[in-house]
């Protein structure tokens, strides 16, 4: 009855650790060069002014605001009809062949690389639309492209809040819409604001289908009540389509590398946002 | 003696799957009815059609009729929001919403238009008093619901729905998740409540039944197979089956 | 105890049903299924898109011309347009990349589902969700700085641009996926199955091999079906190691892929060469359509 | 010459030509002006970009790459109000479309300063495109295969450099790029790479070789010895918007040709 | 009489919580004992600590000895593999691995090293015959174990502990999944197990106690109240807490 060695066991077990140490230390190494080669060109000008080619200075502060606006404009249409969409499938589609079409399309929305998002977008709204190159293009193309995040996530929260509370709100007599608003959706905000940070997440990595929507502009927004909107109008690339830009043509790598650690500082965050909803989430 | 609720020749199919047989039955009014069999044999499913909790279930399919006080509930005119409010439904498990007790027993007065705060107040406290919670309760009205233990959030449970004033009240299990005592304070609340309500109670628990209500149907297999008066039922079932499952011979 | 009950709320006709809350009702069901709707409606529209601006540049270059030919010289004064090699260094880097990440990403799996001790498994977690974080240009980035260049030297290249680099990022952009459906499908699975196991004597290894990982299979299956959708549509990071030329595809030769050959040419083509983009961009979009319906039949199976 | 910004200080006596409209409308204009195409032509579009928003403080001019391809298709296609080319039309793109040269360019080849050939003759280039040279050694430099990387299929600047060189659809290329900045890249960070680059991209960390015994420069582009050189083109569908005409003028202007002198261009005279 | 198994002054926390008070129990060979007690009293518990299952679950700490045949089977220097195989366990629900019958059986076996395909095969037929299975599912052992029938499947993971030949058999609430018949072949079946094996078995259900035990242990909240005869216990237990369990006066 008492102990042996068995070397089969120490081996597969050798391999695991193994297999982790790899994928831990390439993380914590991508990671760390990212950071120690990013973050000491990271300054104030850096951060606030828009590049130059007449002093050849160099700037992101219109790729900050670009990716901003492409966030806020893809938000403000995903979000609602994703929500909608999810309420629809979770509360009212029961298991109807509607229902099953509309998951299988999600499903396939889900699927398709960004590439193919890329040549749908500048196809349809900046050729066949006639937006040009455009923030609102790309944040067109971006909307349909974060609909699935938002749809799956926010019915995965909606499935999650306690079937006894529909139950009881029906109860009492409540309407289905009633139950909705203030029982139902309450009880998956977190989930909601999660599927939220995901998309923002999603957004803010996104290049492929940007490239050939929202263009690489790198134009100052004019802060008059027309120039916010005709911002949209104008391309723009964002944090990481800059990135693209400087990586390749290796001008000057210090910022191509300080734009990467401004990225993964916001995924930081973003990860980190999600980790604390979802523990909210758990114990609401 | 006056039927509140009646149920005559109820078939209910789950799609090809028939869960009640030709259910006849008369709920006296100011009574508890108590409603027992073994797992499975259709009481929760009965209780749902009296209030068309059912309807929210997929290829549901209903035979014959649910009257209350005469009317047929099935009745296409019939607005399913303003029967659910005449017959109320305490679930086996306790599932208040994730608000504020206040607010968890002003629920369904809101909904049903009452918006005055005096007028609220006023409900949620006799509700919560009807309920036998208020005096656990009253210093933190504003307080999360889900702080409460088990047993007093089964009995927010019944304030809620009692804060609708029903005329029936449907109970499946409502103290299956919970420790004796406060079983103990449900049941008496029950007893109470029939003064003004009439009850409907599903229990897996003979001794409950026998303590606490005037009439029971015995279901087997989605049929009813005796209703009588709770005593008789107990003392001298007619049916045989009745009789080993009561003594504990099956189930 | 006697209940007392506010006038307002005493008995009402079930029959007295309120018109227009019967017609909120309606609307918003309405609202929500055009929302559903949008989703169809853009997975209709891309179709539509990708096969009226790709089906008919097959037709005009011939189907086993377009997919089997092996040259590709759109501008040339008599234009070919064949992307066999495309279509091949998309399924090498694919196959490659998969060979390598799916043995780590499904081992790290195992390591954070049941080898980890309690305390690490939430950063090692945090790790592998930042993996699947980082933007995959800031991938090339480090490949074009690092991988490259690290390539180049070890194998003797002249130049690291190569399949095998794209590999080795591709490898990496997998991984997070794999392991983290593989890591919860693992604990996904039902404890009961673990514990039989350990009752018989099972080692902790054994049980891992011979009784999870093979009930978390479909899960783990989901994963590399996944991961092969991933690395099959990644773009930017290939474009920026793979060296872009349209190469009949060898490990440290440059290649171009599906992906990488759309967006290299897309802005500035015109006229049929346009539309042999796009075709390429369909045969990649049936492609991943055909990988959807094995994830679903997978998922499917899995839940039987 | 136009290697660097550092020597190319001489103000440049060219009035404009091409453009007629008046700069006294200039306080009116307004709105967005969309630029697409060569990527060799980046700097200086972007350049006059910002120098004639200085002036017209309502006008967003918006700079997008794409290769000199992409600049007809894109204003084809209302993409663009202006397209941006580093060769001349093709006979089949004339259509329609209305040309201006703003700017001259020669077509630097680009080594690695580490690299010791300094002269190649234009059958040399020719061979090494081919593939028929593949070691730097029979170029009298060290034992090493050579890189060779281009760009890709609708670059103005492999249009003309294949061209010149008698490459046409020919090359062999190890690595194909989409902008000029990214074979400087590749060239600058590969000692065995070749690759060509416009003219005003030529900085230290690239080395331009001479072509027959010619130094790429301000003077041998102009005075045409230099004979790896092509225009600069903008271009618009019909007449181009006012505005378009209003940015053409300028960037023809003598303000203009001076900003893209500063920044490493030649002048059109 | 020779007991196999023994625990001694037995003490376990879950964290802070106590979940085994100074259990001492000598368990007899070839008889069946049975637990039994109320919800949450620490029946599970006891089980998995003879078998050390227990070390699966964290912030677990034990005090006292348990021997196997006079051996301290907490001792650092015991293989716990070694020792699940001495000590099987089969669980409340039946959890049969998904792989085919055959391979379920035969996976015991292969795990402690028997890889000859007629020793298997042999193994496997005498483990399922043993289970009372084999007639049912001989033609078959190639199909899924997960197509058998909840009884079935309960046998057959009785026969996948018989096959790595243990000599205590711990069964956890083995047939509260199972109807009434599936129950009643587990129940002869435990019956002729005895004749080769030592078997525990925690029940709810005091008929099957009393119907097949040798011996009876009576948990309550963590002690052991009273361990006896199961005869004597069933007639007349020494405890007034007993009596009151088993003539149904709470729990
Ligand atoms: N939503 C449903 N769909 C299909 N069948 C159902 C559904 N709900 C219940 N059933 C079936 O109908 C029958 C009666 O179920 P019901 O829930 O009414 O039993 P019960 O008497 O309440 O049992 P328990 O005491 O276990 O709660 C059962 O066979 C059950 O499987
Ligand atoms: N993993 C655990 N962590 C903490 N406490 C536990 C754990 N498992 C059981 N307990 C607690 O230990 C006590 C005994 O639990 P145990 O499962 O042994 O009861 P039982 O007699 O088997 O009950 P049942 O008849 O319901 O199965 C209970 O209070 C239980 O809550
Ligand atoms: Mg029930
Ligand atoms: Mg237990
Ligand atoms: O980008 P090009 O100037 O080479 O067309």
């Amino acid at each position: 009855m008492y102990k042996k060695l068995r070397p089969m066991d120490l081996f597969l077990r050798g391999l695991i650790w193994l297999s982790a140490g790899v994928t831990i230390l390439m993380t914590v190494g991508i990671l760390a060069y990212i950071l120690v080669r990013g973050v000491p060109s990271i300054s104030w000008s850096f951060l606030t002014t828009a590049p130059s080619e007449l002093t050849g200075t160099i700037g992101i502060l219109p790729n900050i605001i670009n990716t901003l606006y492409i966030v806020l404009i893809t938000l403000l249409i995903s979000t609602p009809i994703g929500i909608g969409a999810a309420i629809y499938l979770t509360e009212y589609g029961g298991k109807s062949k509607f229902v099953k079409i509309i998951e299988f399309t999600t499903e396939t929305l889900a699927g398709i690389p960004s590439i193919i998002y890329g040549l749908f977008g500048f196809m349809f709204f900046v050729v066949f639309m006639g937006l040009q190159y455009s923030i609102l293009a790309g944040g067109l193309t971006l909307s349909i492209m974060v609909l699935p995040t938002i749809i799956r996530t926010t019915q995965e929260a909606l499935k999650s809040v306690n079937p006894l509370y529909r139950e009881a709100a029906l109860g009492i007599g409540a309407t289905r819409v009633h139950m909705i608003r203030t029982v139902l959706l309450p009880s998956a905000m977190p989930g909601i604001i999660t599927a939220i940070i995901l998309s923002i997440g999603r957004i803010v990595g996104e290049s492929a289908a940007l490239i050939f929507t929202a263009g690489i502009g790198v134009k100052m927004l004019k802060l008059t009540p027309a120039g916010v909107f005709e911002h949209l109008e104008t391309s723009g690339a964002t944090l990481t389509v800059q990135l693209y830009q400087y990586a390749m043509r290796g001008e000057d790598l210090g910022v191509s590398f300080a734009i990467a650690a401004v990225l993964v500082i916001i995924v930081l965050l973003i990860n980190f946002a999600t980790k604390r909803l979802a523990r909210r989430f758990r114990c609401g | 003696m006056e039927n509140i609720m009646e149920t005559k020749s109820l078939h209910l199919y789950y799609g090809d799957n028939q869960a009640l047989k030709n259910i006849n039955l008369q709920m006296r009014k100011n009574k508890i009815t108590a409603l027992i069999g073994p797992s499975g044999c259709g009481k929760s499913t009965y209780l749902k059609t009296l209030n068309r909790m059912n309807d929210l279930i997929e290829h549901v399919k209903i035979e014959g009729q649910v009257l209350l006080e005469g009317q047929d509930i099935y009745d296409p005119k019939v607005d399913v929001t303003m029967l659910r409010k005449r017959v109320g439904m305490v679930f086996q498990k306790p599932n208040p919403f994730p608000m504020s007790i206040y607010d968890n027993v002003a629920y369904g007065p809101r909904i049903h238009g009452i918006k005055k705060r005096s007028q609220l107040d006023e409900l949620v406290e006799t509700s919560l008093r009807g309920a036998a919670l208020w005096d656990e309760v009253k210093d933190r009205l504003k307080k999360s619901a889900m702080g409460l233990s088990g047993g007093q959030q089964q009995r927010l449970c019944i304030a809620r729905a009692l804060a609708v004033s029903p005329q029936v009240l449907l109970m499946d299990e409502p103290t299956s998740a919970l420790d004796p005592i406060s079983t103990m304070k449900i049941e008496d609340l029950m007893v109470e409540l029939k003064e003004k309500y009439t009850v409907a109670i599903v229990t897996h628990n003979m001794q409950q039944a026998a303590r606490i209500s005037d009439y029971t149907a015995f279901f087997l297999v989605g049929e009813m197979v005796e209703y009588a008066d709770t005593e008789k039922m107990f003392s001298m079932p007619s049916d045989k089956r009745t009789e080993d499952y009561i003594t504990g011979r099956f189930g | 105890m006697i209940l007392e009950l506010p006038k307002q709320a005493q008995r009402e006709e079930i029959y007295k049903s309120r018109r227009n809350k019967k017609a909120v009702e309606t609307v918003f069901e309405i609202i929500f299924i055009l929302c559903a709707l949008v989703a169809v409606i853009s997975v209709v529209i891309i179709t539509a898109y990708m096969i009226f601006s790709g089906g008919p540049a097959i037709g005009k270059i011939g189907v086993k011309e377009f997919l089997f030919g092996e040259v590709w010289a759109p501008t040339a004064a008599d234009p070919q347009f064949g992307i066999l090699s495309m279509i091949l260094a998309s399924i090498y880097g694919t196959f490659g990349a998969i060979l390598l990440g799916v043995p780590i990403g499904l081992l790290t799996s195992v390591f954070i589902a049941e080898i980890a001790p309690k305390k690490m498994r939430g950063a090692l977690r945090a790790a592998v969700e930042l993996l699947a974080g980082i933007p995959s240009v800031i991938y090339g980035l480090i490949g074009m700085i690092v991988v490259v260049p690290l390539v180049a030297k070890i194998f003797g290249l002249a130049l690291g641009m190569c399949l095998f680099s794209a590999i080795l990022i591709l490898a990496v952009m997998v991984l997070p996926t794999i392991v983290n459906i593989s890591e919860t499908s693992l604990k996904a699975v039902p404890r009961e199955l673990t514990e039989a196991s350990l009752a018989l004597g099972a080692t902790q290894v054994q049980t891992i091999f011979k009784v999870q990982i093979p009930a978390a299979r479909s899960g783990i299956m989901t994963g590399v079906v996944l991961g092969i959708g991933r690395a099959v549509g990644e773009t930017m990071a290939v474009i920026m190691v793979a060296g872009n030329v349209v190469n009949r595809p060898e490990l440290f030769g440059s290649v171009r892929l599906m992906t990488t050959g759309i967006v290299q040419e897309m802005s500035y083509s015109s006229g049929l060469h346009r539309e042999a983009l796009f075709a390429i961009g369909l045969v990649l979009f049936v492609f991943i359509m055909v990988l959807n319906l094995i994830l679903n039949a997978v998922l499917k199976k899995g839940a039987e | 010459g136009c290697a660097s910004k550092e020597n190319s200080s001489t103000p440049s006596e060219n009035s404009s030509s091409a453009g007629s409209s008046s700069s006294q409308s200039d306080a009116a204009l307004s709105g967005i002006l969309k630029l697409s195409g060569s990527t060799s032509m980046e700097k200086v579009a972007k350049a006059w970009g910002e120098a004639f928003t200085a002036k017209n403080p309502d006008v967003t001019v918006d700079v997008q790459l794409g290769g000199s391809g992409a600049a007809v298709t894109n204003v084809n296609d209302g993409v663009s109000d202006i397209g941006n080319l580093s060769r001349a039309l093709k006979d089949e793109e004339k259509n329609g479309l209305t040309e201006n040269t703003v700017a001259l360019d020669g077509i630097a080849v680009a080594v690695n300063p580490n690299n010791g050939v300094e002269d190649l003759t234009i059958d040399q280039l020719k061979d090494i495109f081919l593939g028929n040279i593949t070691n730097w050694s029979e170029l009298g430099g060290k034992d090493a295969s050579i890189v060779v990387v281009g760009r890709e299929a609708g670059s103005g600047t492999r249009d003309g450099f294949e061209e010149i060189v008698g490459v046409k659809d020919a090359a062999k290329y190890q690595s194909e790029l989409n902008e000029t900045g990214q074979v400087k890249n590749l060239v600058a960070t590969n000692e065995n790479a070749i690759g060509y680059v416009s003219l005003d991209y030529v900085d230290d960390s690239i080395k331009a070789l001479k072509v027959g015994g010619v130094a790429p420069s301000e003077a041998t582009v102009k005075d045409g010895s230099y004979t790896l050189q092509r225009p600069f083109l903008m271009v618009t569908k019909g007449e181009g918007s006012a505005l378009a005409q209003a940015f053409l003028t300028f960037a023809l202007s003598d303000e203009g040709q001076e900003v893209a002198k500063s920044i490493g261009c030649i002048p059109v005279n």
